[in-house]
């Protein structure tokens, strides 16, 4: 195990798959020479030549379907979307053309692609550089989304996507691009397959699933309820939100019998609707409390930083919401 | 001017029937209650398909749109598969998935009609990314109509494609109409070949009703593109002689243009122009448009007998791999 | 009461309510002078003039976002976007500008814009002309989307969203257009208040919560369970999406101690989702059974006739899937 | 050449140097770590803002970008509730819920900056919809970024504003960079202005750090949309002295602009201007920036003195009517 930063595993990710297979391009503004506004691609332009590495015009929307163009006739382009927020301009090519093609196509192509974004608060980025658009996708057949917490899921998880051959979107978190975690030592190989949860903390008394910048937020606060208040909370990190492994949390479920997802996502026809959804449809008798769903309010993301601490799950409001479910 | 042979004639006019007589019994079909959905017919814009298609090679690509079975046929597209998709049966394209507006054929380089305004500009510039990207010598083209110039996705496939010099011809297909409005409604000036300047590449307006028009102007666009000189805009002035979808009253039309006397005949023209030239004599012409009419027969009966698709085909083809 | 075609209800709530204000505008491809592709805006051009009634360019991100500027600077536009699958072109004129415009620039405007868009399957028309995407807009603060099912409903609520101050996106149901129904006499000042969902049918033995065109088909499935197997079903027509009436929904499944939700969209991240988790968050203790999702299967919306018939939740296909719930 | 008298130049200039100190103050706040968030500061491209803004009139609109300051400022916002927007304080002009990308001044013509690139000038078209629609003889101008020249956006709000003559500036802000890419990155041609005659208006490049320049040629510009006759498109050739953001390293300029001796002032050229044609005194061009000083020092003690926006703020205004 060596450490490595969240923005260079995903630098990582996509050198090792553009040196493994000459198809993958990658495409996205300032991706280039300029090495990225994270410098999250630094390096890749003078390894891989600007025919393989593009910086390409403000226009997302373009840039996205000539992606899926691209990958119908054999590239795999990885594109990049700069903050989440901006999928709105390409949603066409996402929705009604890569998730689509191959269906409507009668199956004569794929299309292999994998377009990241950065995600979500805490940069006091304000209300359309903040949001966290995921559930969209995952609602949407011919899709998949991942949404990895730590380095070593984003390398693994993102050279599978590389080289699945559907279109992926991988909702990375802002927050978490300076932060550090374990990696392999040899890295070339090492995929972790689309569609499994990680159990990061084992509990008997209450589930609670998250993804993403949340994450680390959730594994402090059952940190804090186990030694504070002698409840063992059991953490799953999603990492993949379409295909969702409903397995796991509804394994986990049956052992704690109470529900809680946290998420920075807002909360109507989301994630969290989806998990608890598919828990109490497989079985609601295994909730021996209401499940619960911590989210922000219903409102867009402020800018000013004392806001925007009261907007997003904290540490502090996660634990008080849990603890009242065990009054 | 391009030379026409009598074997490109005799190629060119069967094409041309071709398109011409699929449509014409779609049309007919359609009417009798026997196609589901919907359909947007070429009838009318035949030498814009055929003159297109015929200059570029097998292993160019074309991207199409919501009125693409001309653009099909020309690229190469078997008229029994695609009837059979009209059908939606399991012998179509899109094994009855797709219909009329996503008939594709990967191998003869049709990499699809695509339902959404605007896109097949897109998807065409991501092909043309593959072939610049992969160093091959290919080139893409993408068929749109003048309602479509409006569209953002044209915009920002246009100026990436002049930038990156890519292997791409934008052919628009500038029939006066979109929907159920005309030419002024979406483009504030009469030629919109003339918006290539912005892009830094060339732009030409032509007679879309005339076949040796299209294919030797087009000819010259694969030319620049293919030896890495960017792409080209074509607009092609046409007419559609339908309405927007079979079944449209068609009120907005002034009752001359509903007039087929009127109509700016595009086979007609071509076979006045192989008459004059005498590339082929009259007695091949007729048969060329008798053999076309067996094979249009052939396909409704190659589609009347397949099947319905089966259940199983819902859930197919919605991953390549594992979901 | 007087009979009414659903799109002449539109047509008939956009007339009366841009008679009334001087400032509401129509705005999309092919409403003016051609009237629509459906007939729906047939002679407002000639009785509003063509400032007030435009035909736009193909440009749905551009005319929605103007329609944003317009709607801050006094105008109330009525926009229309054929199909409800192009939303995909204007999603950040919704959900970026509209749907924050105020909350952003510190409440100094409002954004009064009504977007009503033809959504769903039944016409062959393929996968992307087929789809339901309402459940994207209820997951955005600052949007309110309503999805009527009948002509009487259309017209109050979308009278009620033309005089609302904030932005309502309205899903209507392809097939419902040549659909009639009741209608009071004098229309001018009938609205009907958005977020109150309508019992369609009372039942004691299990509540269907549905809207848009699967309204009148649910409506046949609990006639059918009633006389075929003695099951009451209590009906209910949510109406709007976003707010959500989940109070008329509660103290029906609290009756009931049952409940299916039965929509055309996809499953994931959806309507149906966000039901089920609102009510296992109130109390899992009143549901006797398992909640029931009845959706489409999670693919694209096939073209052929055959294939949109199995792909679509059905008379057969919903009432076997509840006599199922019974056994 | 259009007149300037002494108080218009006390006035020009006077905006002109709030721009400036308001942005180095802003660039030192920020670096002092006071400020919180992304900035995008205009340093160099004072007379842009000040420029078209003065040829406005108070009623007549403008839509801003990410990089706004200027605008705002040259267009008659508060500089109180600016600095207190930029601190994330209650009484900004967003309450603090929108920050630097978000200020707006309705009463004051400015319908926000926004976020999103390209943005600006669709929502510009939609005010210049309400003027012409309620027959006002307003006008809006909307700044963008060459960078933003490449969306969608921006062709759809040209071509819309160029069918219906409406009553709208393009005022594209050439900046040589868009983020960390340089012009041709963007744009496949040497002058975006070229792209009017696509849509059917006026395009003219200037150059944009001399602020009689701009300010003429916006006030022609005006006058066409003024009288109904629609749009035009100028771009102004100008610098981004700072980064993109500020902290942005800038490793992408070459290090002769990031001389500072190198730069072309907007404000320098202006002051030789005033001075050469003997329009206002020396002594009072010095006087102008010390109020000026005294203002922006002024603004930064209210925002400091403003209170933290409560929790109650979050939670309003998310919907006018009841939700
Ligand atoms: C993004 C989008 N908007 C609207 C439509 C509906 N629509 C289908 S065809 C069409 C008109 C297209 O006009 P044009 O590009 O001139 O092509 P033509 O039909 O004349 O061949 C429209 C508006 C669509 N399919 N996609
Ligand atoms: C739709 C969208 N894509 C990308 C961005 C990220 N972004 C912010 S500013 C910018 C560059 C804009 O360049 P330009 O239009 O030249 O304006 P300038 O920054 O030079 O003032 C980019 C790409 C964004 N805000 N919105
Ligand atoms: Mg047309
Ligand atoms: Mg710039």
């Amino acid at each position: 195990m060596s450490k490595l930063k969240y923005f260079l595993a995903l630098n990582r990710a996509i050198r090792e798959e553009m040196s493994r297979d000459e198809n993958v391009v990658l495409i996205g503004e300032d991706v280039g020479e300029s090495g990225g506004i994270f410098s999250q691609t630094r390096g890749l332009y003078n390894e891989f030549g600007e025919l393989r590495v593009r910086d390409t015009p403000i226009a997302e929307g373009g840039f996205v379907t000539m992606a899926v163009g691209a990958a119908a006739t054999g590239l795999r382009p990885v594109i990049e979307i700069g903050f989440g927020d901006f999928v709105t301009a390409c949603m066409d090519g996402l929705v009604n053309q890569a998730a689509k093609l191959r269906y409507m196509l009668g199956g004569q192509v794929k299309v292999p692609l994998v377009l990241y974004t950065f995600s979500g608060g805490g940069l006091a980025a304000g209300p359309q550089h903040s949001q966290c658009l995921e559930s969209w996708f995952a609602h949407i057949p011919g899709l998949k989304v991942i949404s990895p917490s730590t380095p070593m899921d984003l390398l693994g998880l993102f050279k599978t996507a590389i080289r699945d051959d559907d279109p992926v979107i991988c909702f990375l978190g802002k927050q978490l691009v300076g932060t550090s975690g374990d990696v392999p030592q040899d890295t070339k190989d090492y995929l972790i397959p689309l569609g499994k949860a990680d159990v990061k903390i084992e509990g008997k008394d209450i589930t609670i699933v998250t993804f993403s910048q949340m994450t680390p937020i959730v594994m402090k606060v059952a940190e804090s309820l186990k030694s504070n208040n002698g409840i063992n909370a059991e953490v799953i990190d999603l990492r993949s939100i379409s295909p969702l492994d409903i397995e796991t949390v509804i394994k986990s479920v049956s052992k704690t019998g109470s529900l809680c997802v946290v998420q920075e996502s807002q909360s109507p026809c989301s994630v969290a609707s989806e998990v608890i959804s598919k828990v109490v449809e497989y079985d609601s008798k295994i909730l021996f409390k209401n499940p619960l769903r911590i989210t922000p309010p219903f409102t867009p993301s402020p800018f000013s930083p004392n806001l925007e601490n009261i907007y997003r799950p904290s540490q502090v409001s996660i634990e008080s919401k849990i603890l009242k479910l065990f009054q | 001017m391009t030379k026409i042979d009598s074997t490109l004639a005799k190629t060119l006019l069967e094409k041309l029937w071709e398109v011409r007589l699929f449509e014409e019994n779609t049309s007919r079909l359609y009417k009798e209650g026997v196609l589901p959905g919907f359909v947007h017919l070429s009838l009318g814009q035949e030498a814009c398909a055929v003159g297109a298609c015929q200059a570029l090679q097998e292993s160019d690509f074309i991207t199409s749109t919501h009125r693409g079975h001309g653009h099909c046929i020309a690229k190469g597209a078997d008229l029994n598969r695609m009837m059979s998709e009209l059908y939606g049966k399991e012998t179509g394209y899109s094994k009855g998935r797709g219909g009329s507006m996503h008939i594709a054929d990967v191998n003869a380089g049709i990499l699809g009609a695509n339902g959404i305004v605007g896109q097949s500009t897109t998807l065409a510039i991501g092909a043309a990314l593959s072939f610049q990207t992969k160093k091959l010598d290919n080139v893409v083209l993408a068929f749109f109509g003048e309602g479509a110039s409006g569209s953002g996705a044209v915009h920002e496939a246009m100026n990436i494609a002049g930038i990156w010099k890519l292997p791409v011809i934008f052919f628009c297909e500038s029939n006066k109409y979109a929907e159920l409005s005309p030419f002024d409604v979406h483009v504030p000036i009469k030629n919109i070949s003339d918006r290539s300047k912005g892009y830094g590449f060339k732009g030409i307006t032509i007679d879309g009703n005339n076949l040796v028009d299209v294919y030797s102007n087009v000819l010259e666009a694969v030319k620049l593109a293919r030896n890495g000189n960017g792409p080209t805009l074509i607009e092609a002035k046409t007419n559609r002689w339908h309405g927007h979808y079979e079944g449209d009253p068609q009120k907005y039309k002034p009752s001359s243009e509903l007039d087929e006397k009127n109509w700016d005949d595009p086979i007609i023209k071509f076979q006045d122009f192989i008459k004059k030239e005498k590339i082929i004599s009259e007695t091949e012409i007729d048969k060329i448009k008798e053999i076309v009419d067996k094979k249009i027969i052939e396909a409704i009966k190659f589609a009347e007998q397949s099947k319905n698709p089966s259940a199983e085909i819902l859930l197919e083809d919605v991953y390549a791999s594992d979901f």
